[in-house]
């Protein structure tokens, strides 16, 4: 369903005042390098990878947030820039992303009901009391209850995985086709993380949403993705699914991954070479 | 839009900021409606003691609470009356200073490229037009009137409303919320209003105050340059009439009712604003 | 970022002729005659034919709109209706005391506008902040020349501290030259239409910063900053203020224009011979030629006064881009 | 034509717009006019004031469009007004009416202009003066303006600091030449003179209004000079001979010198007649048009050949004419490579006047230093001090910051005044005044009797007790009893009389309809 | 400073903090008592909202406006912070307690580099000169895994893992003797985040601070806390020494939370607790997890349950402390919370 060729995504260095320096050449970030791979409905990719590798990117360009510098995406064999192009509403009914930082992706000047119902009335929705129901109902499934409690506070009186769940919540209303998820649950505790993630996954399966599930989290990855995807420095190392991936990792950066994975066993004992600790004294 | 208004004043009134702006623009807008109508006096009447004689620059009396003129003429039905073009003149000015400004600025700060360099462009040519001058020659263009003035007034003082809103609106933009409510597949229109507005009221509010002060000001100063309507009795034409006789310190009940209502009027634009920085910025809600 | 200044530049240049288009037709289209104005026992027809013919008014109106983009070039800026004085050699002198009174006091304004609009924001709801925050509002209600004639009144009068008005003592400089600036005469004469100017214009960029800095405090890098152990000033200053600082920055080169504009009342007031009083005399005057370039002049500083803002509004936020 | 036609069946009296100055700048002008709208409306006249900006787009409308029905006029009073012309012929002179020119009203009258024109060739003063004096009743009968007032303006002095020996009790009062050049420092510093008008320029070329040819007079010569009693007096010229009513001959005051120290010559004086002739010097243009030629008799005298008779032209021409020196002017286009001698910035000044000219510092003040050699022998040096308002004048009076103020002050400060220690006041009423000058082109105005009848319903005692604070003085014509020589006292002062007025109006032909409006007569 | 030997480093006792809502006061913390050691790692998990980064904020001293310490002590180094003067609090942070905010990604001035931000901590405390606190902040940086020519960039310009590493850096900048982190790894891929906390280790044998570590991540304080502390709805729960916790929970909370973890090597599911926290505005009488307890008796939800010792250096808030044994068996069967998750609430 979801086809992605190619992709590359270059950030020319800022060309603010201080570019009139001497000295200060132009300097280009190679945040994506020709990422290709595809998912399928109902399937989940996981898109793991060392931080600054270009995963967030890859998401926003994906739900286009960001204009490529070459390469293409296909939602079921159109062009998805010419979808947006054509009927950004359209667009983004299908398109979703969770974002990465709950803290910068809620707007200070909306309560959650505000924030959540936003989605709908963007779409087109009018009915004021379909909305209403339609937050309650989300609110519900991403463990945020009683609804009532929520509805009328603002993002700065929300605890972190709080603002996560309110996150989710907002992209899963408009019950997309595709979501691009963020590291959707990274500051939710172990018991709320799993319903969500059981969500996410429910979603997925039932709605047949085709998802890139975005995370440095590998203990979670088992339980939702299908397939894996290991990301380093723009690029996609590795590709498969989850089990053979971790089981049997080709690439070395994969395996270096598989092998920090800090183990919630107390008694289980890690073996690891020991890090330098440069530079303090 | 009748519920957002009640909305405004529910949350407006609360602390003590809140009722007392609310209850004095009540009070100037009741004046401005019956002022004519209570005036004891013809406010440019000549007022005669029983001799017959010119009451001039009478101080406080029962007669003449507020006392008299230069010429004769009560001070409280000259303030009484005064009241409804002040606010007029104030209110629509503002008004239009920021309907004009804030989405000048809006539309600029969000949409950039080509769209923000000709609306800069523009507001840069409004920049470089001298305040005062430029309305006078307005009003001499096109007649006087309070409406020609407002006109005037608006075109020269939305500039600064659209600069600063489209600075803040810059580093808005660039918020993840923004990119979030994007891709909910919101309009441009409805982030513009929506997602961005509501963060750029609080200076729209002092905006307000601002454009309200010098309305009712400069209204003042062009009747006294010989610009103005003369056969209107405003708050600031009572100053300037004072000021031109040079009674400013020679008579205080002449000068200082009409700059204390001046101030009062401003500072409850300002107070009400103030109270709604709460509403607007629930950071500073408390309790 | 060349490519952008070079732009910018062409922007400005456009902007700036379609200003001076804009003011020639302008000023014609105002009713009234710059001949008429003189009012004498000669007035006469005859007389008052030469003197259009002196200033070339009898020309048709295109080609002393060509004539006037001409001399614009080159900077000539013609001769006054009034005084038959050369505009340039009548302008420039004004436009020094003007800018000599009214640069400083709007600086000061906003310094201390944004100081105090910070520590306001800061303190706010404190009795001192409602206060100060309600004094500002007041001063800036009240007219400007009441409160120059009571400070006039107060200081110069009652107190005798400052002198009534004028830019120096009268007399005391008769060489006509630069060095009178200097004086510590002319900073006593400066004092107090600065003092009344600054106190005046205060109110704007205190509550513009005010404001911008309420939506800054509740930022989390607020918080982290204060968890580093800054001191409060550190804090306010460093961090809090200097993200509020944007907006208020965008609206400094409004200073330029409201400095000789608005600058009408306090000149008349302080006896002061500066820019907005010839403006307004010009206007009133029909002196086309004065008034033509003043209001040029004054467009030409506000439009280099947007572009520096700009600029300036790039180094203080980093995220704007130059593209 | 058809407004006429529709007038003859008796129809109401049209609306009258009366042009007016703004409110609050020019207050007591403009209640002067609230006041006189009200009388007439007790007439059944419509009529609505219509202020306009000072001095544009107002004088335009005034003086070149004619744009008015009636008009608030208000001629200040100068020492050239003195001469009787101006305010009894140039203003009613039927050929005077084009637009821009000094009959605004349109005025037209055989009899004023038969007996403007009898005046124009009198050189006698005795004998112009009884026409003078027939123009005057001819006027008070026609009423093409009603004569308000002339207003009597308060100056002050420093009493521990100057003084003015003798002083000339003139329509300018301490500012009128004679009084300025007794004008005595105790101290001997300079005499701070406080003023709130600037000076525009030094070029008598370029310099068009009269504030700028005051102060020009303090640093140029004329030939005559008017008197403090309006009668010309001898100044550069020794003596002056009028040999027929075309040809004037002038002999020059001998051993005077321009400041540079070269002399004033015959040579100069043509130079500067024929110089500003040449060159169109607006505000002269006028006052030359009827010099025909300008000759050097000898080294000491000159001649003056006239294309008509002339008799103002002792006092406008001869009064007006600055000496220049024809060294620096004669080759200053050449020299300095501008267009005309009307951009010549001219400093330093070179001039023949009783002061020098030392600076000028615009907006701010001027710096005269007395000549102790010139034959009018100024007292003291002058520094004049432009102020931005009147109250700062009157602030720095009584501060002691300056010597004189000659801004006059408000009738209702007068006695906060006269109360400071060391402040003397001095009156003076000004040769100027305030009046209504009808537009007679508009068909209703044409009308004598109702301008006759407006006459009686000015509340004139109102006027200059509420408005004019008291200081203030009524007449019956157009030249005010300051200018005793020419004014007519004789001529009775209409009085404010709304009864007499009416019966007048019926007497013509008017009638009132149902609502109380004035209608025209039906013929 | 001060003699540190005979107090804690840091000693919480009966600390109770609120916000006030528009509907009342939320009581976010709760008669809640902690200490931490010299040297000692304590790990706090809990579930999201229960007050944990309120809990290091009111330690910070940095609260919102309409956060208010109700009641208690925080002593540092035996002096307490609640009623210290403004400067004395003001030199504590950073140079005795520094935190790794939760808000990282936020959590740096846009307009300022991010370098000059770290400089900016260690001048504020430090009399260096500013080329050694930029040495120093190229060094953290190097720690960190940031390259340290990147100091130089802005915050816009990081990715969201790199500007967590550079808070951390900026926490270690002063080698305070007490660092709070709140999630400090949440967005970094788990090679840097155990590099960083390999480092951290590193560090700590080296210098001896303590760390106050707030995670979900129960791997994480495994690996790295002697002790844990868990919260729930304001009030700490349960501590002791971190493996006997994990292994024999005394609470049925933390019992839960086992349950939640996933099992390696295992397919089953999770269990996770059903229901969610109470409402912190109007706060059950009894104890504040009765509702969502399979164990709950009446008892638990009239009477508030004390912390009580339970065993040697292990503390838990629970009236059927003593019979956990029998009911941790119980605890480990999903029908047990089911029961619970069908129930009418
Ligand atoms: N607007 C931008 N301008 C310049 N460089 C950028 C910009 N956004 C991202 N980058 C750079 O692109 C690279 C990839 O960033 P990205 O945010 O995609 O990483 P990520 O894989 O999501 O990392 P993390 O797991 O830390 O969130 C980083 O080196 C980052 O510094
Ligand atoms: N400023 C505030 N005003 C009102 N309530 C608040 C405020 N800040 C936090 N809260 C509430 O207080 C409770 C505790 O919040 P806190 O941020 O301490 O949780 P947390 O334990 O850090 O959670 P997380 O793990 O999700 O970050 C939450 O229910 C939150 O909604
Ligand atoms: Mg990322
Ligand atoms: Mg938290």
């Amino acid at each position: 369903m979801i086809d992605v060729r190619d992709l590359t995504k270059h950030y020319a260095a800022a060309a603010g005042l201080r570019s009139l320096l001497p000295g200060r050449g132009r300097e280009v970030t190679r945040a994506v390098e020709g990422v290709s791979f595809a998912i399928g409905a109902g399937e989940v990719l996981g898109l793991v990878g060392e931080s600054g590798s270009g995963k967030s990117t890859t998401g926003r360009l994906l739900v286009g947030l960001e204009t490529p510098t070459s390469g293409s995406m296909r939602i079921d064999g159109t062009d998805s820039a010419a979808a947006r192009a054509r009927d950004k509403k359209a667009f983004h009914r299908q398109v979703q992303m969770i974002f990465q930082d709950p803290y910068g992706a809620l707007n200070p000047q909306h309560t959650v009901e505000d924030l959540v119902g936003r989605p709908l009335l963007y779409q087109g929705v009018r009915d004021r009391a379909a909305i209403a129901k339609s937050v309650r109902a989300v609110l519900a499934e991403v463990g945020l209850t009683p609804a009532e409690s929520y509805l009328g506070k603002h993002p700065h009186q929300l605890s972190g995985g709080q603002r996560q769940r309110v996150c989710i919540a907002r992209a899963i209303i408009l019950e997309p086709r595709f979501l691009v998820a963020d590291e959707p649950v990274s500051m939710l505790d172990v018991s709320i993380k799993w319903d969500i993630v059981r969500l996410l996954k429910r979603l997925a399966r039932q709605r047949g949403i085709a998802m890139l599930y975005i995370t440095h989290d590998l203990a979670t990855v088992g339980a939702v993705c299908d397939r894996l995807a290991i990301m380093y420095r723009g690029r996609i190392v590795e590709t498969g699914p989850v089990e053979q991936v971790m089981a049997a990792p080709a690439d070395p950066y994969t395996r270096t991954l598989i092998a920090a994975i800090p183990s919630a066993d107390p008694d289980a004992v890690r073996v690891r070479p020991p890090v330098l600790v440069q530079g303090l004294g | 839009m009748p519920t957002i208004i009640l909305d405004f004043f529910r949350a407006v009134w609360r602390g003590p900021f809140g009722p007392t702006g609310l209850v004095i623009l009540g009070i100037c807008l009741a004046l401005a409606i019956l002022g004519p109508a209570i005036a004891p006096y013809d406010p440019v009447a000549r007022n005669y003691d029983a001799a017959g004689k010119l009451l001039r620059l009478a101080s406080p009396s029962w007669q003449h609470w507020l006392g008299t003129t230069l010429l004769g003429r009560d001070v409280l039905s000259q303030m009484l009356v005064g009241a409804r073009p002040a606010l007029l003149v104030g209110g629509l000015t503002a008004l239009g200073t920021v309907l004009i400004g804030v989405n000048i600025g809006l539309i600029a700060g969000y949409f950039g490229g080509r769209i923000d360099s000709f609306l800069m462009r523009l507001t840069d040519m409004f920049l470089g037009l001298p305040f005062l001058p430029f309305i006078i020659i307005v009003l001499s263009l096109t007649g006087r009137s309070l409406t020609t003035m407002v006109i005037a007034m608006t075109l020269v003082m939305w500039r600064s409303t659209a600069r600063v809103v489209r600075a803040q609106v810059l580093s808005l933009r660039e918020m993840p919320f923004i990119a979030a409510a994007r891709i909910t597949g919101a309009s441009d229109l409805a982030i513009i209003y929506r997602e961005i507005a509501p963060n750029i009221m609080p200076i729209a509010l002092v905006s307000v105050a601002f454009a309200l002060a010098w309305a009712i000001i400069t209204e003042a100063s062009i009747g006294f340059l010989g610009f103005g309507d003369p056969s209107v009795v405003s708050w600031g034409s009572i100053v300037y009439d004072a000021y031109a006789s040079q009674m400013m310190y020679r008579a205080p009940w002449w000068v200082i009712p009409p700059g204390i209502a001046i101030m009062v009027l401003v500072s409850a634009v300002y107070f009400v604003g103030r109270a709604y920085e709460q509403v607007i910025n629930p950071r500073l809600r408390t309790g | 970022m060349a490519g952008y200044l070079l732009r910018r530049f062409w922007h400005m240049v456009l902007t700036l002729f379609a200003m001076a288009t804009l003011m020639f037709f302008l000023f014609r289209l105002l009713p009234g005659d710059p001949t008429a104005t003189v009012i004498s026992p000669s007035l006469y027809p005859k007389a008052q034919e030469a003197m259009r013919q002196q200033f070339g008014l009898d020309r048709p109106l295109f080609e002393q709109y060509l004539l006037y983009l001409r001399n614009l070039l080159v900077l000539d800026f013609g001769f006054s209706f009034q005084t038959n004085r050369p505009v340039f050699e009548m302008i420039q002198g004004r436009l020094l005391n003007t800018l000599l009174l009214i640069l400083p006091s709007m600086f000061a304004a906003y310094l201390l506008g944004a100081v105090i609009g910070a520590i306001a924001a800061w303190k706010r709801g404190s009795a001192g902040e409602v206060g100060l925050v309600f004094t500002a509002t007041a001063l800036q209600s009240a007219p400007l020349f009441w409160l120059g004639m009571l400070a006039i009144l107060l200081f110069s009068i009652k107190l005798d501290l400052f002198p009534i008005g004028h830019i120096v003592t009268p007399g005391l400089f008769p060489e006509q030259d630069w060095r009178m600036y200097l004086s510590a005469d002319f900073l006593h004469h400066l004092a107090l239409p600065f003092l009344v100017n600054t106190l005046y214009q205060l109110c704007f960029p205190l509550l513009l910063m005010r404001s911008t800095m309420l939506s800054t405090i509740g930022e989390d890098y607020i918080e982290l900053a204060r968890m580093k152990g800054l001191s409060e000033r550190r804090v306010l200053f460093g961090h809090a203020a200097r993200n509020a600082l944007l907006p208020l920055a965008t609206t400094l080169p409004m200073i330029l224009g409201w400095a000789v504009a608005g600058s009408v009342v306090i000149e008349t007031v302080f006896s002061w011979p500066g820019l907005g009083l010839l403006m307004v005399e010009a206007i009133s005057r029909a002196d086309y030629p004065v008034a033509q370039a003043a209001f040029l002049l004054i467009a030409v500083l506000t439009v280099f006064g947007t572009f520096i803002a700009d600029l300036l509004c790039g180094l203080l936020d980093p995220r704007i881009v130059y593209a | 034509t058809d407004t006429t036609a529709a007038l003859a069946q008796g129809q109401p009296v049209p609306e009258i717009k009366l042009l007016t100055w703004p409110a609050a700048k020019y207050q007591h002008y403009f209640e002067t006019s609230n006041y006189v709208a009200e009388g007439w409306r007790k007439l059944g006249l419509k009529v609505t004031l219509d202020p306009q900006p000072f001095p544009s787009p107002m004088l335009s409308k005034w003086f070149k469009e004619h744009d008015f029905d009636v008009v608030m006029s208000v001629l200040s009073g100068s020492p050239q007004r003195s001469e009787p012309d101006f305010f009894t012929n140039a203003q009613f002179n039927s050929r005077n009416s084009a637009p821009g020119d000094s009959n605004v009203g349109s005025f037209a009258s055989a009899k004023v202009d038969e007996l403007g024109a009898r005046q124009l060739a009198l050189y006698d003063a005795q004998e112009r003066r009884k026409v003078i004096h027939e123009l005057q009743r001819v006027l008070a009968d026609e009423q093409p303006e009603a004569v308000i007032a002339y207003v009597v303006n308060t100056f002050a002095m420093n009493t521990a600091k100057v003084d003015i020996p003798g002083y000339e009790d003139t329509s300018d009062g301490p500012r009128s030449l004679w009084n300025m050049l007794r004008l005595t420092s105790k101290s001997g510093a300079p005499v701070r003179i406080g003023r709130t008008i600037d000076q525009g320029t030094f070029n008598p070329l370029a310099a068009t209004i009269v504030e700028d040819f005051n102060t020009l007079s303090l640093v140029y010569d004329k030939l005559v000079e008017l008197g403090p009693d309006g009668s010309p007096r001898m100044w550069l010229a020794q003596s002056l001979a009028v040999v027929d009513p075309t040809t004037v001959v002038v002999k020059l005051r001998q051993g005077h010198s321009f400041s540079d120290g070269k002399p004033v010559t015959a040579d100069d004086v043509k130079f500067s007649f024929d110089y500003l002739k040449r060159w169109n010097a607006v505000y002269f243009k006028k006052y030359l048009e009827k010099l025909a030629s300008v000759e050097i008799v000898d080294p000491e005298t000159v001649r003056f050949t006239l294309t008509e008779a002339y008799a103002p032209f002792i006092i406008n021409t001869l009064g007006q004419v600055p000496i220049l020196p024809k060294h620096v002017w004669a080759d200053v286009v050449e020299k300095t490579g501008i267009a005309k001698p009307q951009d010549f910035r001219n400093m330093p000044l070179v001039g023949s006047g009783p002061y020098v000219l030392r600076y000028w510092r615009e907006g701010q003040e001027i710096s005269l230093q007395r000549r102790a050699d010139h034959f009018a022998k100024p007292a003291s040096d002058l520094l004049i001090i432009v102020f931005g308002s009147a109250e700062l004048v009157g602030a720095s009076l009584k501060k002691g910051d300056i010597d004189v103020s000659f801004q006059p002050i408000v009738p209702t400060v007068v006695k906060e005044f006269a109360a400071e220690k060391n402040v003397k006041l001095i009156q003076a009423r000004s040769n100027g005044h305030m009046s209504m000058r009808y537009n007679t082109a508009r068909p209703a105005l044409a009308n004598r009797a109702l301008r006759q009848a407006m006459a009686h319903a000015i509340p004139y005692e109102a006027i200059i007790d509420d408005v004019l604070g008291g200081d203030a003085g009524r007449s019956a014509t157009p030249i005010v009893p300051v200018n005793a020589f020419w004014h007519d006292s004789s001529i009775p002062l209409p009085a404010y009389d709304i009864d007499k007025a009416k019966a007048i109006l019926k007497a013509a032909g008017f009638s009132w309809g149902p609502d109380g409006a004035l209608r025209m007569p039906a013929k | 400073m001060l003699p540190s030997d005979t107090h804690p480093l840091l000693s919480i006792t009966g600390l109770a903090v609120s916000y006030g809502t528009p509907r009342g006061p939320a009581s976010a913390i709760a008669d809640l008592s902690l200490e931490i050691g010299k040297g000692e790692n304590l790990g706090l998990i809990g579930e999201s909202g229960c007050g944990k980064s309120t809990l290091l904020k009111a330690v910070m001293g940095v609260m919102p406006d309409n956060a208010r310490i109700a009641a208690g002590r925080i002593a540092f180094q035996g002096r307490d912070l609640v009623a210290a003067d403004a400067g004395f609090r003001r030199s504590v942070r950073w140079a005795g307690i520094s935190m790794v905010t939760q808000s990282a990604l936020n959590a740096l001035n846009p307009v300022l580099r991010v370098g000059d931000q770290i400089a900016e901590a260690i001048r504020a405390h430090r009399d260096v000169s500013r080329a050694e606190a930029w040495r120093r902040t190229e060094a953290l940086l190097t720690m960190v895994g940031v390259a340290p020519e990147r100091a130089r960039d802005y915050p816009h310009q990081f990715s969201g893992g790199m500007r967590q590493r550079a808070i951390i850096a900026m926490a270690l900048a002063l080698d305070p003797p007490l660092v709070l982190a709140d999630e400090p790894t949440t967005a970094l891929d788990v090679v840097v985040q155990d590099q960083i906390f390999q480092s951290l280790r590193a560090l700590q044998q080296r210098l001896g601070f303590s760390l106050l570590l707030v995670t979900h991540d129960l791997a994480l304080v495994i690996e790295n806390c002697e002790r844990v502390a868990v919260m729930y709805a304001g009030m700490i729960v349960e501590t002791g020494p971190t493996r006997d916790v994990i292994r024999r929970p005394t609470h049925p909370y933390t019992l839960g939370l086992k349950n939640a973890l996933p099992r390696l090597g295992s397919r089953d599911e999770p269990i996770a607790i059903p229901g969610g926290p109470p409402d912190l505005t109007d706060p059950p009488p009894g104890c504040r997890f009765a509702a969502r307890c399979p164990f709950a008796l009446p008892l638990c939800r009239t009477e508030p349950p004390a912390l009580t010792t339970v065993a040697p250096g292990r503390q838990a808030r629970c009236h059927r402390a003593a019979e956990i044994d029998a009911l941790a068996p119980l605890a480990a069967l999903p029908q047990t919370w089911d029961a619970l998750r069908d129930a009418p609430r």
